[in-house]
């Protein structure tokens, strides 16, 4: 590969990502011919209904559970908010009133308790971002509803002891949540061994379209309705179903899960490439832990340097990637994740997340390993904060 | 709503639809109000239901379950009748809906209330032979 | 056309309708090249970004609103659950606990005010279906948080005096909110004209696809968040954007109300040809009121027979229709619309709601009055109730 020729390299896919040709031809006939409300008694609404029912049951599968336990919303965020707030409308007015999460949680779960009036304890992480299972069991209390504790963060990609602080949970009986919008596709998961209670998920994550998710909820333990209304989902989430992106939830999440190991072999490999090689730059930091991470997972920081500075650089280049830079967001803080695992705001601000997916390959790193070192010096030549630094050193 | 293809097989071509004028039993079970009323007429010789309709005002569960009713009890002795449950008749009909089982009872329900009819003619007290055919269940509800 | 052709004819577009080609063409570019995160800061990322913006200003043109007074999400439910539980949960701290609506509203509504644990007023509907002003002005307390009344029925297709009920709320200093899924596309509507402070609407009522919705609202009257997270929708609503949904619904609003009257005088004709017909066959009635009445709905009543079995029966012949039989809904009880303006149990059972549509031709028509009396005919034959009818009238 000549030095000069420009690629395009989706390295994002912790945001979204693109939908797969297979899942896109799973949905098209609900775009098209097959439009009927899965309410509808005659034909054309009684095959939507039974598509839904279908993807139900791969979405059940990908996670040991039963096709009963699993309920679509649209998209990750509703699902972590109807956990929450459900769960607590339905067992506050017995008692439970408090929530224990962790400081890390994505916005979706963790705005949700700040905002829920309810009392809540947020457990620290460690440096690496990994959570200590006795540091939940500590937080738990009497009136404790829910522990919500996400399995990978989207951020540092960290993996979660998930299956021991469900022990935790139950032996202390308290509902189990977890957010896996991350996890799916990339962890194996199975809800009974790993003792979770609720989970939450999201096709835009694994090659499904946007606006479709879904909470996996033990029977005894659903939720109060978030979204009132008619009779889909049992009743417990109304609103005419977006059969087309269920289907298509449900043949993503079949593509995703239906070999793992050989996914995380193969991406894995390709992203300590990465991280092995962005780090030979000078003032750099791995960012999450080495080893429990996410396989498509890089996060680094590059000192004196801005991260939306940083990704547009990067998007000349034809790479998208992001950022925990306060300026990607519009706020004026920087990502709450890498501030919870110690870094100063300076640090946090230079910091870059790569997230590749199985359709990488070797040479969109390769790509990207030559594209980095000179946009780094490049920015780094016009920071004062890198002068700085350097000056420091002296 | 998911029905199978024998439900609605035997809701758009009902077996033994109508009327039978000198029936020896008739028996009416359901209630407008919530939707289905069922109404069985039977011929009975030496025991055996020679032959057997029905009417229903009611859902698709409603007119398949009656339809297979009959032609589960046609040809066969009261006793077989009587022991026709509303389980074997959804089973025939490979299942319905959670939500249409009460339909499914109301066929149970109608042959045996065409059952009592006949004993009642014969001057014959139906309530030991038979049983009480209790409310619908559903319809407490309402 | 021969009497033994069958034909497809689609007659349930209340329901939901099919999603046009023009729809399609344009959401598909976001469903295939086009998947970037709108929150991203690259240029796929972006060009969503701007999808979506265009999609916000056509929504708000449609009903003379402002760009950013439009809230997407993920269906008409959610837009009514937002609105309601929302400005609930905003004004209850301020002392208005209370909430005005009418005893027909749709259940994504009804069962919302229902289930919210705030204090609520129903107010009844004349027997045609329509709402008196005075009587919404009689509902109306010291402590009304919000007045939610329906633009147009769902099953009975009546259309209220909105901008009379807007203003009867303004002079109370009341939130007026507006539940226009059925309306959008068959009225005109102008928010400001008509007094309205926010309205619901859903995608899959005009040609765009299921699971997305929008909740129009002025700025200063914005509910409390019901999906908190992300700073998506202006931090109002979280969650990855359903940026194809999003896409496809800006386009069919705009081809919805290109020209409304054009499309009711023609609907509105067929419709009519439709009742009068219908009607004709012994022991019928028409729900709601003739005049004020969407375009494409009409509800009949046929005495003596239960709407399911008419539904399937229709079915058979290639027909799409709806009922308000309890036996279609798994509850016991038929249609709480019907029961409201006074039908009986057993009338209500033997409901029958077509909705035609812009697609539907003269000739659909001349199929549906073809069909129809032989199936009522049959099922008649067949009913103990039809035979008690007759008995009575001897
Ligand atoms: C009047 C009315 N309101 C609300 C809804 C709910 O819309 P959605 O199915 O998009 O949630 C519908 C349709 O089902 C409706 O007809
Ligand atoms: C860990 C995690 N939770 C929740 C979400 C929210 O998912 P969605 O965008 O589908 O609402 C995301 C992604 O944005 C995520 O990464
Ligand atoms: S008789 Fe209809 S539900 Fe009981
Ligand atoms: S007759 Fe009403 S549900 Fe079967």
């Amino acid at each position: 590969m000549s030095s000069s020729e420009k690629r395009f390299i989706y390295a994002d896919n912790a945001a979204t990502t693109r939908i797969s040709a297979d899942v896109l031809d799973a949905m098209m006939p609900y775009l098209t011919t097959e439009y009927g409300n899965p309410s509808s008694i005659y034909a054309l609404g009684r095959n939507s209904g039974f598509a839904i029912e279908e993807a139900r049951a791969k979405v059940a599968k990908a996670i040991g559970a039963k096709p009963g336990e699993i309920f679509f919303t649209s998209c990750g965020s509703e699902s972590d908010n109807w956990a929450i707030k459900g769960t607590l409308a339905r067992l506050a007015p017995k008692g439970k009133r408090h929530v224990v999460t962790s400081v890390f949680e994505h916005h979706a779960l963790l705005h949700t308790v700040q905002n829920c009036g309810y009392d809540y304890t947020l457990v620290e992480v460690d440096e690496q971002g990994l959570i200590d299972p006795q540091k939940v069991k500590a937080a738990i209390r009497e009136d404790t509803a829910i522990v919500s504790i996400m399995f990978a963060n989207n951020e540092i990609g960290t993996i979660q002891p998930i299956a021991e602080i469900g022990k935790i949970c139950h032996e202390a009986g308290v509902i189990f949540h977890t957010d896996a919008v991350q996890a799916i596709g990339n962890v194996e998961i199975d809800v009974n061994e790993m003792n979770i209670d609720m989970l939450s998920l999201s096709g835009h994550k694994i090659h499904a379209p946007k606006g479709v998710g879904a909470l996996f909820c033990r029977r005894s333990m659903i939720p109060k309705n978030l979204i009132d209304g008619g009779g889909q989902e049992g009743a417990h989430r109304a609103g005419t179903e977006n059969v087309a992106g269920i289907v298509a939830l449900g043949r993503a999440i079949e593509l995703a899960t239906a070999d793992i190991p050989k996914k995380v072999a193969r991406v894995s490999k390709l992203r300590d490439k990465l991280i092995g090689n962005i780090l030979k730059i000078e003032h750099t930091r791995l960012n999450g832990d080495p080893v429990q991470r996410l396989c498509g997972n890089v996060n680094i920081s590059f000192e004196g340097v801005e991260g939306e500075s940083l990704l547009l650089s990067l998007d000349n280049e034809g790479i998208c990637a992001s950022s925990g830079s306060a300026c990607t967001s519009g706020s004026l803080d920087p990502s709450h994740v890498l501030l919870s695992i110690g870094l100063t705001h300076e640090v946090a601000h230079g910091s870059l997340r790569l997230s590749i997916s199985e359709d990488t390959s070797g040479e969109d790193v390769d790509y990207i390993l030559e594209k980095i070192p000179p946009v780094i010096s490049r920015l780094r030549a016009m920071s004062p904060l890198w002068e700085r630094i350097k000056a420091a050193e002296k | 709503m998911l029905y199978s293809d024998k439900v609605l097989d035997h809701f758009s071509n009902p077996r033994n639809v109508g009327e039978i004028p000198d029936a020896d039993g008739v028996g009416e079970v359901g209630n407008a109000k919530c939707g289905d009323i069922m109404k069985m007429y039977l011929k009975i010789n030496g025991g055996v239901i020679e032959d057997v309709k029905f009417k229903t005002f009611g859902c698709g569960a409603a007119i398949a379950t009656s339809s297979m009713a009959t032609e589960m009890v046609k040809g066969h002795t009261i006793e077989e009748a009587l022991s026709l449950t509303n389980k074997a008749v959804v089973e025939a009909l490979d299942g319905l809906p959670t939500s249409k089982i009460h339909c499914s009872v109301l066929a149970e329900q109608a042959i045996k209330a065409a059952l009592s009819d006949y004993y009642k003619k014969q001057g014959i007290d139906p309530e030991p032979i038979v049983g009480n055919i209790g409310e619908c269940e559903a319809c407490h509800d309402l």
